[in-house]
This record gives C-alpha cells, structure tokens and sequence, in this order.
C-alpha cells in the first residue's frame, strides 16, 4: 500500500485538521467529535442539515459544508459510519431552534448510529429537545430492491440531495418541507457505479476487492462493495450504455422529460475519461430524448483512488432546478457567491 | 455465579480473543462486506478492556452499560450499535445484584438478543449476528431448564452459536451489506455470526 | 491498461465533446482545432489570455476557460503539446481588439509550437495583425535551473497565473501590463511534486515509468519524467517537509512573509491524503513563520491518474491577493459568480 | 539526379519506416522524455504520405513545404516545429527546380538543418536530433566536396548519422524534454537523433 499518510489510524483527524487548516474562512473543525461545520455557527432559524458517515469519499461530506448545502458533517473512520456521539454533538451544534435534518445514505451502520443519536437527542437527556427529521437516500440500481432486504444503497443522488435541500434550508423552508422535499429529490434519483480497480482501504493496508487486468465491477458500491457482475473491459460507450439504460430503465424516464445529471468520478479516474464517459452518457440521453438540464462532471462522491465512475439521474422540474442554482459555498461545489 | 470481576474477565477475554481474531473477521468482511469488521470490533473492544475498574460504576449492570455506550461511540460501523444494544440491554436483568446466577444471566443473555433484534430488525435466516445469537440464547435456555449450571449453560450457548455461525455459510443475506450481494453473498460465513460466537465462547471461559 | 475510453487515438476529441455537452452555458468547444473558448465569444477591448498544452492534465488548461480565467485553451495530444494551427485559431478567435496573451509552460514542445503560432500570426498572411506578449511559466524547482539547459518545467504556478491574470484581463489590464503582472507571479512562486505511481498514456497503453513497491519519486514531472531521485516510500510529514523546504529555500520564503499555497493531486491520490498533506504543509509552514493567506487543495493541476501531489508556493502581495479573490467562473475553478 | 517522384518516395519511405520504429522510438522517448516521439512521428509522416499527389503542388518546393506543413500541423510536441521547419528550409534552395543533383540537395540540407538549429537554438552535444543531423550534413558536404553523387554523399552522410545518434548515449542532455533528468539522461540514445537518422537513411534509399 502506497499513500500520502502517517499512521493509517490517524489518517481521519488529520485530514480534518487539512481541511481546517485550508478552509478557515468557511469551515471549523471539531476534532474532538470529528465534524466539520460551518465557520458561523448555527443560523438562527434556519433548518439544519447535517450528514455524515465514513469517510473517504470525499469532498463528500465534510467538503459539503457551508452555505447552502450542510451545516455539518459527521465524520466516520474510513468507510465505517459515525458513531451516536458525533451525530448528537453535531445536532447541538447546528440547531438554529428550527429543528435539524439528517441526511443518511442507506446502509445498515450509517442508519443504526443516525438512529441511536436520534433517540438520544429525543430522550433530551444532554440538553433541551430539538426537532429532528431524517431521509435516507437509497439510489443505486445495482442492488436489488426488497421490502425483505435493507434496500438499495445511497451514493450519488446524496450530493445532489444535500446541494437542492440545503437551498430550501436557506430559504428557511420549515423541517416538514425541508423533509418532504429530501424525499422527493431521493424518489426522483438513480445512480449505478462501475469500477476498474479496487482501492485500499489505509486500517487493511491491501485492496478490498480483486479483479483481473482484464476484468471491470459493474455495480460497486463506494466502499468496494462488489457488485451486479464481474465483467470484461469494455470501451468507453458501452460502459456508459450499462449504466444509462439501469439508472433511466429504473427511473422509468420517458421521451421529453429532462434530468440533472452526474458523471461522478470514484477517485483514480483522469478527469480526461470523466469527459470521455459524459460525451456517452449524453449522447445516449439525447438518443432517447431525454433533456439534460444540468450537468457535473467531476469526483464528488468517491471511493479513495478506485478508478470507476456512476452515472447519476435526477428528474428534473422546476423547483428543484431553482433550488440546485442557488447559490453555494462550500469546498467541493461552489457558485453564486 | 458471577460477579462484577467475572464480568471484567469477559470483557477483556473477548478483548484479546477479538484483537487475536481481527484479521480473520476483516478477511470475511472483505468477502461479503467492507472489510472492516475485525479492526471496528478490536477497537472497541479494547476501549472497554481499558475502562478504568475505579471509575466509579458500582456493580454489574453499570458495569455493562459502561461497556455498551463505549461500544456505541468507538465501534462504528453496523456492530457498533447492535453490540452496544446488546451489552445496554444486558445489564436491565441484572440491576442491583452483586453475583448473578444462572437464571438472571439467561434473563440478560434473552434482553441482549432482544436489543439486537429490536435495534436490527433481523430475522433468523438473514445471515447476521442473529444467526449466532439466537440458537445460542435458545441453547441456554434448555440447559437452564434442565438444571445445568451456569458453565454448562455458557458452554452449552457457546456450542450453538458455532453451530448457527457455521450455518450461515449458505445463507443469503438479507440485512447488512452484504444484502447487496445478493446471490453473490451464499458460500461465506457472516462476520458478524462469527464474531458473536467469539463473545458467547469469551463468555463461557470467564462467567464462572 | 483498463481506462475508461473508446479508441485511444479519440480520447482528447471525445473528451472535448463531452466538455461541450456538459457546460453549454459558458463553454464553446472548436473541435476541428481542438479548442475550448468562452460561449460569449471575444471580450472586445479586453486582453485574451490564452493557454495550451498537451491533454492529460485536466482541468488545466481547458477547465480554466471561462469569466475571469482564460479565453482559451488550446488542447494538444495527451501529453503533446498543441500544434500551431490550433494557437493561431485560439489567438483569431479571442482577440477583442486589445492584444492576446499567450501562457506557456516551459516544454520544448509548448514553446516551439507557441512560437511558430506568434510568428504566424505576425506575417498576418490570415488575418489581421494581433498584438501578441506571452509569458513562460518554469517554477518546478526539481529540475535544475541553467542557461545552457531549456530550465525548469512549468508546473502549479500556470494555475494561479491563469488565475491572477486573467482577473487582471477582465478589469482591462492593457496587455504589458498583464505581461508584466504574468511575469511577476511566475517569478514569485515555486513548485515540487512527487509521485507513488506512474501514469499510463492511452496511445502508449503501458505506464511511463516504473516504481517498486516501497519506492516513490521525488521531483517528478507532470508527464510522468522522472525526478530528482527515485526513494523509499516516506510518511506523509516527511514527504511534504522535502516538498516545502525545496520549494521555500528556492524562494527564500523569510519568516514574516505569507503565500498563496496549492496543495495539488496528480491525479491519482483521494482527497482524504491531500488534505493530509495540507496539514503537513500548512505546520511546517507556520513552523517556518510564514503565513498562508489563501490556500488551495485538489485536483488542478494532473498527470492523468498518477497517484502523488505537488506543493507549489506563490509569495502573496496585496496585488495579487485582490486578483486572485477576483470571481471566476469556469468548470475548474468557482468563485465570486 | 532527384525530381519529385523522387521526393514523394523519400516520404512514403520515410512513413514506412517511422510506422514500423514507432514502438522503438517511443520506448527510447520513455526512457528519458515522455513516451509519444514514435507515436507523434509515425502520426505526421503517415498524413504526410496522405497527401494527395494531384493536390496542386507543382514543383519540389512547393512539395516540401507542403510537407513541412504538414508535420508543423500534425506532429505537435518538440519535434513537430523542429522537423516541420526542416522540411520548409529544405525548399528555399529547391525553388522552381523539377530535378536536383548534389549540390542543390547539400544546399537544402543545409538550409535544413540550419533551421532545426534557428527554431531550437540546440549546439552540438546537447543531445538532440542536431546531433546527427550536424555530422551528416557535414558528411554529405565533404563527400559532395570529393566528387561523389548524389547516392553515396547520403549514404555518407546516413552513415555519420547514425555514428552521431550512437554518440548521444554518454551524453548528459542540455536541451529538449531529456535535460530535466539531469545527469540521469545519460546512457540512453536521443529518441529525435534516431528519427533523424532514419530520415536521412531513407533519402538515401530514395533521393537517387
Ligand atoms: N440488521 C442487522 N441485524 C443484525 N446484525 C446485523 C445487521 N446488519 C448487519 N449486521 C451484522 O453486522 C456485521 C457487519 O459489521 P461491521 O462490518 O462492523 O459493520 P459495517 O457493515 O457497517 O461495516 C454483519 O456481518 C452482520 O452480522
Ligand atoms: N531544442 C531542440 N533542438 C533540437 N532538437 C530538440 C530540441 N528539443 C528537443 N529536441 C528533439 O526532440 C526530441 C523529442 O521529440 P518528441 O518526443 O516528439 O517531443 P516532446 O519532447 O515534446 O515529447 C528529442 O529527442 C530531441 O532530439
Ligand atoms: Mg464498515
Ligand atoms: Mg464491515
Ligand atoms: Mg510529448
Ligand atoms: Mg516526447
């Protein structure tokens, strides 16, 4: 294992302390708890959100934080959630007496922990009530759906959630709207991932998953998760004709609709191929005559250095293109300020 | 019958039994999971080894309520909460009670699963922790009826969660992360079934 | 080599085309001379700021095209440098009337190619005459620095020149004074990089270099040319204290002075290492008494998916603070709009 | 005597021959440049050999330039201007000529190579394509100086060609993408001096 480290347990806190360093003006670092918040603190009557869980697949979360996105992150060892405490501490810390929404990705650990500060923070034990509401993304078409099963995983759709919600937070929409829009935005999105190599996490020091030089994962998860089928390599558009047609099937879109799109590097990825794979993805969209309303291109939800992306749809309307346009300001996407 | 050092002895038990076994829970977390189950469960164990035996909980049921919150806020992860339920839930049976018999041990062991089972919603089958649990719990239980004592009992429990981990070899996951295999996830043992047999053995050496 | 791409002799074309489909809003893509230009056309009255290099290194050039950074980019051959034809097309399509700056990096290559460019457009044979400065960017301090030698590479410094002066451009600099300005930030800042991993070019389809397991290389170039030494795999403390102490003593930071400091992944590295290695910089730096007033962190600066980082150090005046806050608005770099 | 014919097959030779030491070249690039000369060499000779014969070029020169042109515009990289200027150099004494014997041709080499040396302002021993280019002009003047024709002066002049990229092997390089390596380019051939010397080998098979 090759990486820009110290002591593979350290590597969280000190990249927290990296982000610290880097972004003064906008971010302050509880290293105690491990969150990243916003430099402001809470805003006064205005919904929280707050996210978290493993790290490595940054900028999410913590590179999500700020003016109108979150209002915090709560930061896991690497791929492992965060425990209650962090989510608790981060609760207080956000509250602006508008009550706080939890953003949580659909994975068992992810969910028990959110679940179990939840109820610590309900049992007011630590200090005075809030108001709490939670959405759980769960997009990725990979993974069969099943009331019998946790259900699908949530990977890109999250980004795209945390950016519409955290607009209507500012515009200090109350936590019911606020929650029912995080819902919408969650039923409106797919994502499905591929990956050409594994990565490593740094505690296990070798790579999570094997794959032969001439092998690709079709539908891994961010933390190597495998995936729908372990398949040969393939060129550029039929890697993205896979994709498209499991997210667009799954979504159901239909000629003249439009979708905001991601084209998400896993992290090893050039940004050259990122291009290479939005050049298919939007050819094959306007092949089926669906709009591309919005579109980013980029590593925004990754897993370490795997090399792979997922492509995510989110249908698009309206209000939650008005919401995506505000402005925001926060490390890892940025506009109108 | 067991007392608060009986307690202390199967924490630090499964401590060293987990940090012994951490790579070999990892290796089954990377074939169906994250790989990461053997490194969050060593951590957090050890953070309950290390508790300082003079910080002030004064019998066994505070004991382990000690030992359940610092496994919810050090392990992470899925186990993080289910174990620290486990553990919280544990100590309501034993409230007060200086030394602990046969009959409130398997009133805690059945609180314990309860939690896991409330926290996780898992059913047998699902190829979880669970898998280990409840035959081992089921296993107590019919010792306890037959009038075995409390290293029986254990050692009874500890035979049937093998047995029930061993089974889950396969299974199908339906809960966890390796739900998301699907059909992918049947010829391994789930992490979590074996690292709770690790618990119920740790338990049947030292709860004496 | 598994990569996400179709022909390998079409990457850079379909890569472009992919830019195209996903920033119609502020992005005109010419494909027959592979250049990425603003969507508004020429800024008339303003100096047009245009760069090129070879491809492989995105965002730059080609993500800095926008409001407040570059008019154009011209996009060679991944890791070739454009050719003339596509330099005189840039230089016809940006000029508004009050000059075109051309930004080089110091590669035999780029700066041939830029040259017979500037003589081509001097002779005026197909268009009118354009009045043309261009400035050389050779900060990376790993090479040796010699009047018999070509110098130094052009490294991290092009990213925050393109930056600084194109903020200068958009308030309508003449252009010797954006020559002069471009010529002082290059003069003000350093770089090193270093790399864990080669990078494989498509055409190429095996990795430029090699490196062992335990090794990494020092001082290495953003085509994968080898470096100042090939060493063991060090922590992340020590890699960052060769960077910065090679960088600082080249400069002769002195205690009391502040920087604008870059933080650069090759490619290949998560964020979570970089942020670490931000860290690392960012103590040492203070260690050393010097400050650092703005700071960046990430992918800006690539060798495709190299895995590695570069710090490059720019000395930091009131001048150049102000331009580089100035907005900009283009795929790789956001602020201010 | 050379007339166009003459000329053309110089090209498509020299295309020939480039495609067939692309991998050679581009491995000897990789070793202490960037890894594309074979690659950025076989792409422009092969659309030089593209050209279209009726394309309205009359004469040599015209030829040449369009040549030049040519892997001005499809070459990129160091190589690209430097060869390209070249071959625009090679016209100048060639103009309004259909057929050219020794003394033209030394006068085009040289005009040639005087380029190569305006455009990258490389001396002798920096390591660069110069370098064999220099003792084959020299060469070809000294054979040419001795009475010899058109075939043994290349011929001379391809021999001390590849003496000459033989010679840039100890040689530390002072210009082009190697001289960032320092002492460690040397003991590695100069990827431009071997494209050089294919060039004038292939004249020299075809300029007869
Ligand atoms: N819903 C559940 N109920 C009971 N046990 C579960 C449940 N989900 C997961 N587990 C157990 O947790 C184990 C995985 O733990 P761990 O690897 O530490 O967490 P994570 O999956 O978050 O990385 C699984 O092997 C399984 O036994
Ligand atoms: N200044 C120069 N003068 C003459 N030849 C040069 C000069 N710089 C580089 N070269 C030649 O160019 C060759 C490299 O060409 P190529 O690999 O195509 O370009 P690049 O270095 O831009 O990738 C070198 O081997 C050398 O012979
Ligand atoms: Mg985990
Ligand atoms: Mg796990
Ligand atoms: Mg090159
Ligand atoms: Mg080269």
């Amino acid at each position: 294992m090759k990486k820009l480290l110290n002591d593979p347990a350290d590597v969280v806190a000190e990249a927290l302390a990296g982000m610290a360093a880097a972004h003064p003006d906008r971010l302050r670092v509880d290293l105690e708890h491990r969150l990243v918040l916003r430099a402001g603190g809470p805003v006064r009557g205005k919904v929280a959100v707050v996210s978290g869980g493993g790290s490595g697949h940054e900028p999410l979360h913590a590179g999500y934080v700020g003016l109108g996105m979150l209002d915090a992150a709560c930061c896991g060892e690497v791929f492992t959630s965060p425990v209650p405490g962090q989510v608790v501490a981060a609760t207080r810390a956000t509250d602006g007496g508008a009550g706080v929404l939890h953003v949580v990705k659909n994975y068992t650990g992810d969910l028990l922990n959110f679940e179990m500060a939840a109820e610590i923070v309900a049992a007011g034990v630590d200090g005075p009530p809030v108001e709490l509401a939670h959405v759980v993304t769960d997009d990725d078409v990979a993974v069969e759906d099943s009331t019998w099963t946790i259900g699908r995983r949530g990977v890109g759709v999250t980004v795209l959630l945390e950016k519409i919600v955290g607009a209507a937070a500012e515009e200090r929409w109350p936590l019911d709207r606020c929650h029912a829009l995080a819902e919408r935005v969650n039923r409106q999105g797919r994502s499905m991932a591929m990956a050409l190599t594994s990565c490593t996490v740094p505690a296990a020091g070798r790579p999570t998953f094997e794959l032969g030089e001439d092998e690709m994962e079709l539908g891994v998860g961010i933390h190597g998760e495998a995936g729908r089928a372990t398949v040969p390599v393939a060129p550029a558009r039929e890697v993205a004709a896979s994709l498209v047609s499991a997210v667009r099937s799954d979504l159901g879109l239909r000629r003249g609709e439009s979708v905001l799109a991601l084209v998400n590097g896993l992290g090893g990825t050039p940004l050259l191929e990122l291009y290479v794979m939005a050049h298919e993805v939007h050819r094959l969209l306007a092949g089926a005559g669906v709009g591309v309303a919005r579109s980013l291109v980029g590593n925004y939800v990754t897993s370490l250095e795997m090399a792979g992306c997922s492509v995510t749809l989110l249908r698009a309307d309206e209000e939650l293109l008005r919401l995506y346009d505000a402005p925001v300001n926060t490390p890892g996407l940025r506009w109108g300020v | 019958m067991a007392d608060l050092e009986s307690f202390r002895a199967w924490v630090a038990d499964a401590s060293a039994t987990l940090t012994d076994q951490a790579e070999h829970l990892t290796d089954l977390d990377r074939a169906i999971g994250d790989g990461d189950h053997g490194t969050n469960m060593a951590r957090g164990f050890a953070a309950c080894a290390a508790l300082d035996p003079e910080a002030g909980y004064n019998g066994i049921d505070a004991y382990l309520k000690m030992v359940g919150m610092t496994l919810v806020s050090t392990v992470g992860g899925a186990s993080g909460p289910l174990y620290g339920t486990f553990f919280l839930r544990l100590a309501g049976p034993l409230a007060a009670a200086d030394e602990v018999g046969v009959h409130q041990v398997g009133q805690a062991l059945r609180a314990g699963v309860e939690g896991v089972v409330a926290r996780g919603k898992a059913q047998l089958g699902d190829k979880t922790m669970y898998d280990a649990l409840a035959p081992a719990l089921e296993a107590f239980d019919e010792a306890s009826r037959d009038g075995q004592d409390l290293a029986s009992c254990l050692e009874a429990a500890a035979l049937a969660a093998a047995a029930g981990r061993d089974a889950t070899e396969p299974l199908v996951a339906r809960k966890g992360r390796a739900s998301y295999l699907g059909e992918r996830s049947a010829g391994h043992i789930d992490p979590g079934a074996s690292s709770a047999t690790l618990l119920i053995e740790a338990a049947a050496r030292t709860l004496v």
